[in-house]
């Protein structure tokens, strides 16, 4: 099987690669998007957490 | 335990949102005494009192009802309370007489005593004209008449007096005072100058204002 | 078993414990997500009937049998949360739903992509499809609520009482939706019942789908850590972790 | 407790009598959804009596769903439904009084005014008493189960049609089961089926619906 | 006076943005009532197709009138309505600020997903275009004609049904020239005919609606 | 005419049902003076002021300010005018500040004096808070100080001090006293005993009680 064979999947490659492109790039989304907001959240509550000594001091 | 008649709460903290209102709060209204919740605007007078009913959870502390906390036996503890926030509880369409003999026989107490209890609130003619045909002061009124109609022991009301005209303010006054020397307890709020001469009054100060509140 | 529930339902324990099983989860997702792809794509032969447009069952079927998973396991920690209350089975369902809602919306853009070739249209009203596109809004019900409702404490057990009301729900759908359907008819769309499935493709859509569910354990894991870091940012435990150094991220 | 379900029911029902309009406005709606339908279409193809089923169940619960608000959003709106909260009795038992009173003004309703409709789309008269049931059955499951829904809503400003979306899943297989009871009896076939599984699902909803309302009232009310 | 139209248009607009909740609640309801169709139907038989025109334009029209109480009502709780009326600007450009808000936030919405809706259906392609701008003209009607009747009784209580009453007969119209022009694309046919009387009444709404809502909502407040 | 500069009322009647709330009323209020409506709850007092506003029309009688007849024009009087009611006239979603900065382009005036009125009122960091978020006596204080923010000479005012807590309440009356030396016309009502010292404040009664009430 060559590569474009294979890319064009029978004739199917529109529908074929959709979907399995649409898969990727959810998947890939649904982990970023967390992993990102948890590294925020962490970095504002230290920055709180070190405002508030600094202010207690 | 000195709480065994009445409302103790311990340790209550409460936040909304990112702001904790109050920490560590503790204190106790026995038989027969007022305890008058003061503080600022914003300075979470509601909430508390929505706390002390069970219409909200504290993140942190119990409240005990005659030595027992009130999550534990929910139905007893509100039989014996009545509470009376800003929103008045009575349906627009119903006259103030319809809405509360309803009401008593909600909480199974006779429906004997609406009409003088909505008579001794200062309420004429208006006690059978639909609610929503009060004017502000009337319909405050209406709602507080139901603290004579239900008998319950607890008393716990935010800004009774508001809307209310001086007379009415004094009549009301009255009616707590009368409570508490019979032996029920009040827990209340109010932004009125309000002197109690003859009932054992004592103060909580909510001390958060919203200047100094925690923000996090 | 009494310690182990109370042990994973403290917050700084799970906490914990999750940062360590995500990268395990992960690694296994990989490999076997590597495996099915490569045995999916290149290894599996051609089917006679459907051609190379078969493939996209490697896709398909895991995400459609992820989307009936995520839902039940929600379902039961909906009553977790409810009668024990319980925050993490509260912070699972917040996590798991929005993961679950993107694993339905692929089974039903994948299924659609496969129907165009196989039966020459997007969409009929079969009775499988019928029920995924409403699983799909069961989903999006219980995200909608819970990101409606601003106090999360309450969001959260909201979104319980629906998840749950939900899942007594779903076999009813089930059965009406497959009732309905064959009531005035003979399926009309036959899809393979079971034929006696090649092992060459067999392997690798089973492997696909181990994959998904390990991609759906980490997955959940790291959004739970995020939920419950958020909804503990004031207690004991998250200021000590930070002072500490900030231990694991 | 009878007394106070016995209480609560009376003032839902004078309060529902105090305003004619809006029992009114429920049938209307009902009424106007079926007669949009011959003016969207070409009603002299016979199609719209195939239809029929459909439009009638779709009619009612679209209707059905308009009117839930009334359940508890006034309550809420002005202090009565934390008196209720706050009341000794259990709330299940208060909250199934409330949703009786919203089946009567609006499900009872529309029972009674259906066979006109079936007749203005050419339903077989033979289907109307089977159209009847069908209604009688599953319009209180379309009130109950709404309610819950209501019930974790009422707190939210503008969650009116976040309703909708939590409703569509819950009251399918009403629906399926409804209109095809229907349509069986119009073509002649036995609609027996899908009217005990109707049954089947009232019994259900009759005992767990007023728990799960209950739940969330407490809920939407913190 | 333009100044006072953009300001509360750009906070309208802020006020949808911040509850993207309701937005995308009066898309899903459309979808759902899209989805109703063919549950309550045996799909197979070509009726839905037969039906798809009336189907969609009924969902839009049902979509548009449950969000219409956005318009007002939460402006006359929380007494904005009342400054509005006491601002020196002409009532009616204000309004017409709102309704535009309205209509962005519903009507034009439905149009982006109409063709997802039309395929869902089986509707032919080809329709596809003649749908959208049949939307297109006859969606700004539905708000504008809409908030006529919301001013005419945001101030009663319970009035939640009282609207498709009087909404309805004045809807009819609209969804007459909007369903068949969709459908005669459907059929092959030519659709200028209804498509130019819808963009004669949007002509006639949009001049005339604006002076009718300000009117009524000072009626209201009294 | 003495009212060239004020607010003045001629031989004002209203119904309200059937019951006749009053009837040649007549008053004016000039530059500089502040006109405290007085009466018992029910007695008409917030009808009134929304006849002032003309947000209702009297039965019998006319409204004239600075000689004019308020229906005359309108536009030009609503300019005038603020008004603060029972209803904060708040969007529940937007906080403080963008509520009044869309108000202040609403009534063409400028923004810049958003932030110091709310800052004056006392609020702090609620001024970037959504209002549905604020106490009672925290929106009360946005919702007054429009005020501030519309530079209006004559305030139309129900109950200003309502829901606010005593520093409020002098902070409050500071204001309006200000305004009136500043030549500003002042028509309010409150159940709170206010003591206005610097302002010339004369009191208008309005007799008619739910007891006495004209049955017809
Ligand atoms: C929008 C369209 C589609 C949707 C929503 C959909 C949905 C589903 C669902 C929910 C399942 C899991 C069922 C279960 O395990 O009980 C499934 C399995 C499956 N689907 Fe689809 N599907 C769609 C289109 C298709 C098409 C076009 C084909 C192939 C012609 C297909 C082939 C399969 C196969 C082979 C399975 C596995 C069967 C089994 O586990 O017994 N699907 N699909
Ligand atoms: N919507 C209404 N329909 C009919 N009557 C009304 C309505 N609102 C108020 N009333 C009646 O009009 C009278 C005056 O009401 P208004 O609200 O003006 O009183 P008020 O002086 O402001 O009283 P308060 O001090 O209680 O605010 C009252 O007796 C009331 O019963
Ligand atoms: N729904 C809410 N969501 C978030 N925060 C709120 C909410 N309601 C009130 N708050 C905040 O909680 C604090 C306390 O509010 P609360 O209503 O208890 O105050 P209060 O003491 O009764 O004030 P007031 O004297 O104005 O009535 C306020 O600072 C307010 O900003
Ligand atoms: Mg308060
Ligand atoms: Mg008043």
């Amino acid at each position: 099987m060559s590569l474009a064979e294979f890319f064009a999947m029978g004739g199917h490659a529109f529908y074929v690669w959709t979907s399995f492109g649409a898969v990727a790039a959810v998947m890939i989304i649904n982990l970023i998007v967390p992993v990102v907001s948890h590294k925020k959240l962490l970095s504002e509550l230290r920055r709180q957490a070190s405002r508030k000594e600094g202010s207690t001091k | 335990m000195t709480s065994q008649f009445g409302l103790r709460a311990d340790e209550l903290a409460c936040r909304r949102d990112d702001r904790l209102l109050f920490d560590a709060l503790g204190f106790h209204a026995e038989k027969g005494q007022m305890l008058e919740i003061c503080g600022k605007n914003g300075s979470g007078k509601t909430t508390l009192l929505r706390l002390l009913c069970g219409l909200r959870q504290p993140d942190e502390g119990q409240i005990f009802w005659r030595g027992q906390n009130i999550l534990d036996d929910p139905e007893n503890y509100r039989q014996t309370l009545c509470y009376v926030g800003h929103l008045s509880g009575l349906k627009a369409d119903l006259s103030p007489y319809d809405n509360l003999c309803a009401e008593s026989q909600l909480f199974g107490v006779s429906q004997d005593a609406v009409e003088p209890a909505l008579q001794s609130l200062g309420l004429g003619r208006e006690i059978d004209i639909p609610c929503h045909r009060l004017s502000a002061g009337q319909l405050q009124r209406a709602s507080l008449a139901r603290l004579l109609v239900r008998g319950a022991d607890l008393w716990i009301l935010d800004e009774p007096c508001a809307s209310l005209d001086r007379d009415a303010q004094l009549n009301v006054q009255t009616i707590l005072e009368n409570h508490a020397l019979a032996g029920g307890t009040v827990v209340f709020t109010t932004h009125q100058p309000i002197e109690f001469k003859r009932a054992d009054v004592r103060q909580l100060w909510l001390s958060k204002s919203p200047g100094d509140a925690v923000d996090a | 078993m009494k310690t182990w529930f109370h042990q994973w339902g403290s917050a700084p324990y799970f906490y914990g414990r999750a940062s360590r099983w995500i990268p395990w989860l992960s690694l296994l997702a990989l490999g076997t997500i590597a495996y099915g792809l490569v045995g999916g794509l290149v290894l599996a032969p051609v089917d006679y009937q459907q051609g190379q447009g078969y493939r996209i069952i490697f896709v398909h079927v895991p995400s459609a049998w992820m989307s009936m998973f995520i839902y039940t396991s929600m379902a039961f920690a909906a009553a977790i949360a409810l009668i024990w209350r319980m925050k993490i089975a509260e912070v699972y369902i917040s996590a798991a739903a929005p993961i679950g809602a993107s694993f339905t919306f692929l089974a039903l853009l994948t299924g659609s992509l496969w129907g165009k070739p196989m039966w020459g249209t997007y969409w009929v009203w079969d009775a499988r499809l019928t029920s995924e596109l409403i699983l799909l809004f069961l989903y999006l019900g219980v995200i909608g609520l819970y990101s409606a409702i601003e106090d999360k404490r309450s969001a959260a057990r909201a979104a319980s009482v629906l998840a749950l009301v939900g899942v007594v729900n779903i076999p009813i759908i089930h059965y009406s939706v497959e009732w309905w359907h064959t009531l005035h008819q003979g399926a009309t769309i036959t899809k393979f019942d079971k034929p006696s499935m090649d092992t060459a493709m067999l392997w690798p859509l089973l492997s696909m789908a181990l994959g998904f569910t390990f991609y759906f354990g980490a997955l959940v894991l790291v959004r739970m850590r995020v939920g419950l870091l958020q909804r503990e940012r004031y207690s004991r435990w998250v200021s000590d972790m930070l002072n500490s150094g900030g231990s694991a991220s | 407790m009878r007394k106070a379900f016995f209480a609560l029911l009376g003032r839902d029902f004078t309060l529902a009598i105090r305003r004619p309009g809006e029992i009114v406005d429920a049938w209307m709606f009902f009424i106007l959804i079926v007669c949009l339908f011959p003016l969207g279409t070409n009603p002299d193809d016979g199609l719209l009596t195939a239809f029929a089923p459909a439009i009638i169940w779709i009619a009612a619960l679209l209707s059905t769903l308009l009117s839930l608000d009334r359940i508890f959003k006034s309550d809420f709106l002005d202090g009565s439904l934390e008196q209720l909260l706050l009341s000794p009795q259990p709330v299940a038992i208060l909250v199934f009084a409330k949703v009786l009173v919203h089946w009567v003004s609006s499900g009872l309703l529309l029972i009674l005014i259906s066979p006109l409709m079936a007749i203005f789309l050419g339903l077989p008269t033979e289907a109307i008493p089977v159209l009847m049931l069908s209604l009688l059955l599953g319009t209180p499951v379309l009130s109950l189960v709404g309610a819950i829904a209501v019930a974790l809503t009422v707190g939210l400003r503008g969650a009116g049609l976040l309703l909708p979306l939590l409703l569509l899943p819950l009251y399918t297989p009403v629906l399926i089961f409804g209109s095809h009871a229907v349509q069986a009896a119009a073509t002649g076939m036995s609609a027996v089926g899908p009217l005990y599984l109707l049954g089947a699902i009232l019994l259900l909803a009759v005992t767990l619906a007023p728990l799960a309302i209950a739940a969330s009232l407490r809920i939407s009310v913190e």
